[in-house]
């Protein structure tokens, strides 16, 4: 057993860190700092410094451009980039549809679509989730049937996250509506330019847009557009779920954003004294921090497992950082808006200057609301935690 | 002992129900909210019809004489339609301090206006450092002539930008955090020195932040250097209300979990059929009860007279109400999933004012140290 | 709206708290604040007591000697017993076999048994669970079959508790058995001499002996001794189970026992102060004190509804009495544990002398971890709180 | 980075295993318990024959030389068993108060006789008043000619009262609550002066209380006047072995509860197929995966050479494996119902330990205190 990184990934780890402040645009690292999501401009420019630099995809083989790191390399990589913090490389292209198309795809698709994935030429979105599949994913209603040399889809897709952004979309759609469930799904690429798709934003309670309905009214696309085998498409999406193994556990964003709220309730006043002198308030924050480091030893896991061998085999541990990541971070929002008090409550537009522009209330308090309200949605997307918890009983639990 | 309502009460509430039912769906709300103002004058003069401006005054003053389980009984009622006129800033708020800090000639000059819906107020409390601590002040009154001129920043001052008469608090002796010295003045609106600023609340109402430079004070609400015992008790009526609007919210979002888990349909049957979630949703049931229990001890804690006691109590509420206004209201949306999560659903504005219901006059971790520093509710053996 | 008693009930209660003070054992009240279970001699020569003021049965109906009290008074004086510390009227006579015979039984059985329920002549223990039928109360196997004048009983009850100290068993048996679940099952009483029954304890994990295993062997009672008709017992148990609205609240009992936590905090060094001084301890009990006020009010709530109306309506409070009573009362017992540090673990029979003797540890720390594990129970017995939330969920949420 | 095991480290693990499971059955850990010592010196014998009583201690002092983390994979086999002997007392505490504290000599001496199993060792540190602080310390240590006398009563000595040697923290200078000033003296139990009353603890082990009276000090561990270190790391080295034992404890409970529910029928069906009942199962996986991960960063921060850092990572530990270990137990106990609560059935003495083993060197919510007040572990940007 040997529970600490190699002096080689500790040199890695500082020559990440050193990049990063280096080339991050300080304008960027401030706007994230204050709490604010990353605007495309931001995102695409900062995946393009990476991918020159060879590190914009990281999970890709070599020969599409991947920098060739081991797990705990790229855990690194990862883990820097949220505690610089730094927008991460666009996960749509390239944690979702680029190793989807490494999988499946033919060699032109690779060629095609990944070197544009890589440098963000093209902004991809995902067309999975529909009004009546969420959690049951499999059970989506979105048709795709072939006419000569193209696929004409007809349905809806919902929860598309910056769609608004988005120059493709890999959607899910069902090739056979007499098969069983999971069985007549085919995986298909669509230029969002195409005709027939309709984007309508959809404003969730703290007033972003940030998600999305996507209408497909006889939208026709190229045969050579479906990626994999005809109604197999639910083998990629099994391996573009499966592939994603520390995602949502964001344990160096939730260590950046600890960090935020130490700093605001060092300056914060609460019954005459800085914020930090509440046993209660420290009883709060210290929970969170001691339940990150668990979470922190348990991603390690996982990563030395997947250095050791890649079997594939399930662990348990793998369960964990989907519940726990997402209780961590929903925590330390709820906990950055209690430090900011009623100065949270100021409403508008998050990015846009702040409204306690008087000095009555602190700057940095707006939005934190906002970011609580919004981050109720950790716990319900990517697989909710209640299916997460299904998914343990069945998987390891034997029930 | 008798937790029913009395047969004026039933009739008051009714009168509001109906009220709230034609005026009030969630559309209309929305027109509501978007208009330039933030909320509806047609709405506000109903209120003045069927009296709940002038609810709790005494008839004397051109009030009717209702106590405080009435206007708690509105608050509910108000909560589950989550209202966005200034009817708490006004009547609640404003009412407690005018009736226990105002004069006589005071509250005959102010209440028929208010019964009328021609006076709106705001309490302009807050400042930048005193969180949730009534008597952190550093506004200050000093004498001028025969009256006060108030000077200091005033944040989150609740419906700040439509009220005609502001209530103040400001410091006319002692430290900034000192209980004496602090006195609580009228000031009107549109006085000179007075800067207002308003702006949308996360959870769709209005608020501002007033600046203050040697504003001049149309009244003082009783002894100058005594204000902070009619802010506690201002406080304490405004937690019973909140308590009530809580419970009315909380209500109504369990009720619109239940209805979306007998008819949302997820692996071939209704969400509702999975025990986990049945479980859940009678963890929040168990939660709502015992914050109805809570709201009842409220109006009782709200209306002691010792001021310990009356702090004790009203910190049990607040910890019990945002304890469970917290559990109901994220689990109103996390029983919903994806479609809570809009703008366009009425479940996430719940929500969201019950968070923001849970801050006002100190939140439950806030009244928790409070009640944990004053020896708990059990007295030791 | 009126939330508070009216002067007749203060002083009612004053009334009750002078008659405690004035007729309570010393010793049994110091037994019982020091945390320990009342031996049977205490909770008879204190049944007696009130038994003699005509205060032993308060839900009997005043020609069986109940006191005609309101609902008002009932938790009144159950209260102040709880909170003295005194034993209360023993429940397996005064609120369960009681009331039973009360409601079915015959004229001559209300004469036989009655007086001396009431006076504790003999002690009464509930013949319900058994091995396979736990949560699934109906589901319960032991046999009653009628040979002439006799019922011969065959069967095993277990978690039947202080059935070492009974006299009597009231049994719920399956008289016959190709009826459904619920419609085959009689209600009879068996003196606990006759031959045939055997009494095994069942040690629980704190080491105390409050349940047993109760064989029925070939038991032959008289046909006499069913209660109401034959086949009909679920009605009785029913009615019985139905009976108790407030048992498990306990409001008064757990707000002795923070009584004791406080004196006890107020006494013990914690980092060289008194625990009281700890805001982590103190928020913990506070908690509890806030839950117990709301849970208190939820009592009110219920018992005000008993007074005007006695339709038989369910009342969703009740259904939180039982969920929250047992949860504050496990809560204030682990407080109490924890308030003794390690001086809580000295194991052994915790009616006998403390064996902190040495004034090494302090007394009153004996024990405490026992009932804290002995507690666990009470969010498993008397329908569990999983079950409860079965029931509200169907009973209130139409789920 | 590899949480496997090294092959040294299977083989020793299986060892143990091996001999636990022909010795270690329920009913067999009973007759033990039941015994007058309350533990098994033919399990000792045995433990001393596969190596683990000399397994941390140098090669040159007689020891196997073998670190934390196999003594910690000791303790985890340990908890599945749920082991009486006074392994933990006289191997993981008396051990590394010897190894950090101990002379050359002393380890000569006594190394040999503990590998062989003649020389067993107990912690007699705490006192009525000194709760969970290691240096709140009223016994004192007074020169006596060329050597030292002890007076002062411990109490909760785990095995005090089967132990050949006590390792006993006294005061030589300084007030109760100094840091400085405290000493580390081997008291041997025979010796004049010390009186040892033996007890059962509520999880089946054996603990004493012990009241020294001018007894003489054997030997003295390092510096007579800074003992606290030593203390403190062999109060580190033991909460990382607690926390192995606490998931070994845990696992087992979980896996028994999961048995349990396969099984056990209600209503017709396994009570495992209820959905609230399985995602209550999942939840304890969720904590036992979090508290195995925090049991090796336990190691890691055990072997911390600043002191500061690793008095904060301890402390995690001790929140994260006791917040574990209640929710494990508790719930390990109400899935199962009421069999779980009989003496027995075992699932209650995993509970019952876990217990105990949360409030040993502190408990989780001493810990959290101590951690938040020296500011947690995430530093301020």
């Amino acid at each position: 057993m040997d529970l600490n990184f190699s002096p080689e990934e500790l040199a890695f780890r500082q020559e990440v860190r050193d990049f990063i402040d280096a080339n991050l645009p300080p304008a960027t690292r401030q706007h994230l700092i204050e709490g604010k999501g990353p605007t495309k401009e931001m995102v695409v420019e900062w995946q393009r410094i990476l991918n020159k630099r060879g590190w914009a995809v990281p999970e890709w083989p070599v020969e599409w451009g991947g920098p060739g790191w081991s797990a705990a390399q790229r855990y690194i990589f990862r883990e820097e980039l949220q505690m610089a913090p730094a927008p991460s490389p666009l996960g749509f292209n390239v944690n979702m549809c680029g190793p989807v198309v490494i999988q499946f795809g033919t060699e032109e698709q690779k060629k095609r679509f990944l070197p544009r994935m890589a440098n963000l030429d093209d902004w991809w979105c995902q067309g999975f989730s529909e009004p009546g599949a969420g959690s049951d994913l499999a059970g989506l209603k979105t048709r795709a049937v072939r006419e000569g040399d193209e696929w004409v889809i007809n349905g809806q897709k919902t929860w598309t996250t910056l769609a608004q952004h988005a120059d493709w979309i890999f959607v899910l759609a069902r090739t056979n509506p007499t098969a069983k469930k999971q069985e007549g799904i085919s995986f298909i690429l669509c230029d969002m330019k195409t005709p027939g798709i309709t984007v309508r934003p959809i404003i969730t309670i703290e007033g972003g847009h940030e998600v999305n309905e996507v209408f497909f009214d006889n939208v026709r696309v190229p045969a050579e557009n479906l990626v994999g085998e005809e109604n197999k498409g639910w083998d990629c999406a099994k391996f573009l779920l499966g592939n994603e193994r520390f995602g949502q556990a964001r344990v160096g964003a939730s260590r950046e954003r600890i960090r935020r709220l130490k700093v605001i309730a060092a300056q914060t006043l609460d019954g005459g004294e800085p914020l930090m002198a509440d046993p209660e308030f420290r009883r709060q924050m210290t929970e969170i921090e001691v339940e990150l480091k668990a979470l922190e030893m348990t991603v390690m896991r996982v990563i030395a497992q997947d250095m050791k061998r890649r079997d594939g085999k399930p662990n348990p541990a793998t369960s964990v950082l989907k519940i726990k990541g997402t209780e961590i971070q929903q925590g330390v929002s709820e906990l950055l808006m209690k430090a900011a008090g009623p100065y949270a409550w100021v409403d508008g537009d998050p990015d846009a200057e702040g409204t306690n522009q008087w000095d009555v209330a602190p700057d940095w308090a707006y939005g934190l609301a906002g970011t609580y309200f919004n981050w109720r949605k950790q716990s319900i997307y990517g697989g909710s935690n209640e299916i997460q918890r299904n998914i343990m009983a069945k998987a390891f639990l034997g029930l | 002992m008798d937790f029913d309502l009395t047969e004026d009460q039933s009739l008051l509430v009714d009168s509001v129900r109906k009220l709230l039912s034609d005026k009030y769906g969630f559309e209309q709300r929305k027109a509501y909210m978007a208009s330039e103002r933030g909320w509806s004058p047609e709405l506000w003069a109903a209120f003045a019809d069927i009296g709940v401006l002038g609810l709790p005054f005494a008839e004397e003053d051109g009030g009717f004489g209702a106590g405080l389980t009435d206007t708690c009984l509105i608050a509910e009622q108000f909560g589950r339609s989550l209202v966005v006129e200034p009817w708490f800033s006004t009547v609640v708020i404003g009412g407690a301090a005018l009736r226990h800090g105002g004069s006589a000639a005071l509250r005959q000059e102010l209440v028929p206006l208010i019964a009328a819906g021609e006076v709106r107020l705001a309490l302009a409390q807050q400042e930048r450092q005193s969180r949730y601590d009534l008597f952190d002040v550093a506004t200050t009154a000093k004498k001028s002539g025969s009256g006060w001129v108030i000077s200091g920043n005033k944040g989150m001052v609740i419906h700040g930008d439509s009220a005609t008469h502001l209530i103040v608090s400001a410091r006319v002796a002692g430290g900034q955090r000192d209980k004496a010295g602090i006195g609580l003045f009228v000031v009107e609106a549109g006085a000179p020195g007075v800067t207002i600023r308003g702006f949308r609340t996360v959870d769709g109402q209005r608020a501002a932040e007033i600046i203050l430079d040697n504003a001049p004070a149309a009244h003082v609400l009783g002894d100058a250097e005594a204000g902070l015992p009619v802010l506690e008790k201002v406080a304490a009526e405004s937690i019973a209300a909140l308590a009530f609007e809580a419970v009315g919210c909380m209500d109504v979002a369990h009720a619109m979990t239940l209805d979306y888990m007998k008819t949302r349909e997820q692996f071939g049957r209704p969400i509702g059929s999975f025990q986990a979630l049945q479980h859940r949703a009678a963890d929040m049931l168990v939660a709502i009860e015992q914050a109805r229990s809570m709201s009842f001890y409220a109006v009782q804690a709200a209306e002691e007279t010792d001021p310990d006691e009356r702090r004790r109590g009203i910190s049990a509420v607040k910890v019990q109400i945002g304890r469970a206004s917290r559990l109901v209201g994220q689990q109103s949306i996390q029983l919903h999933g994806g479609i809570a999560m809009t703008m366009e659903y009425a479940c996430g504005h719940y929500f969201k004012r019950l968070t923001v219901n849970d801050g006002l006059f100190g939140n439950a971790d806030f009244h928790l140290r409070a009640l944990a520093d004053e020896g708990g509710l059990v007295r030791a053996a």
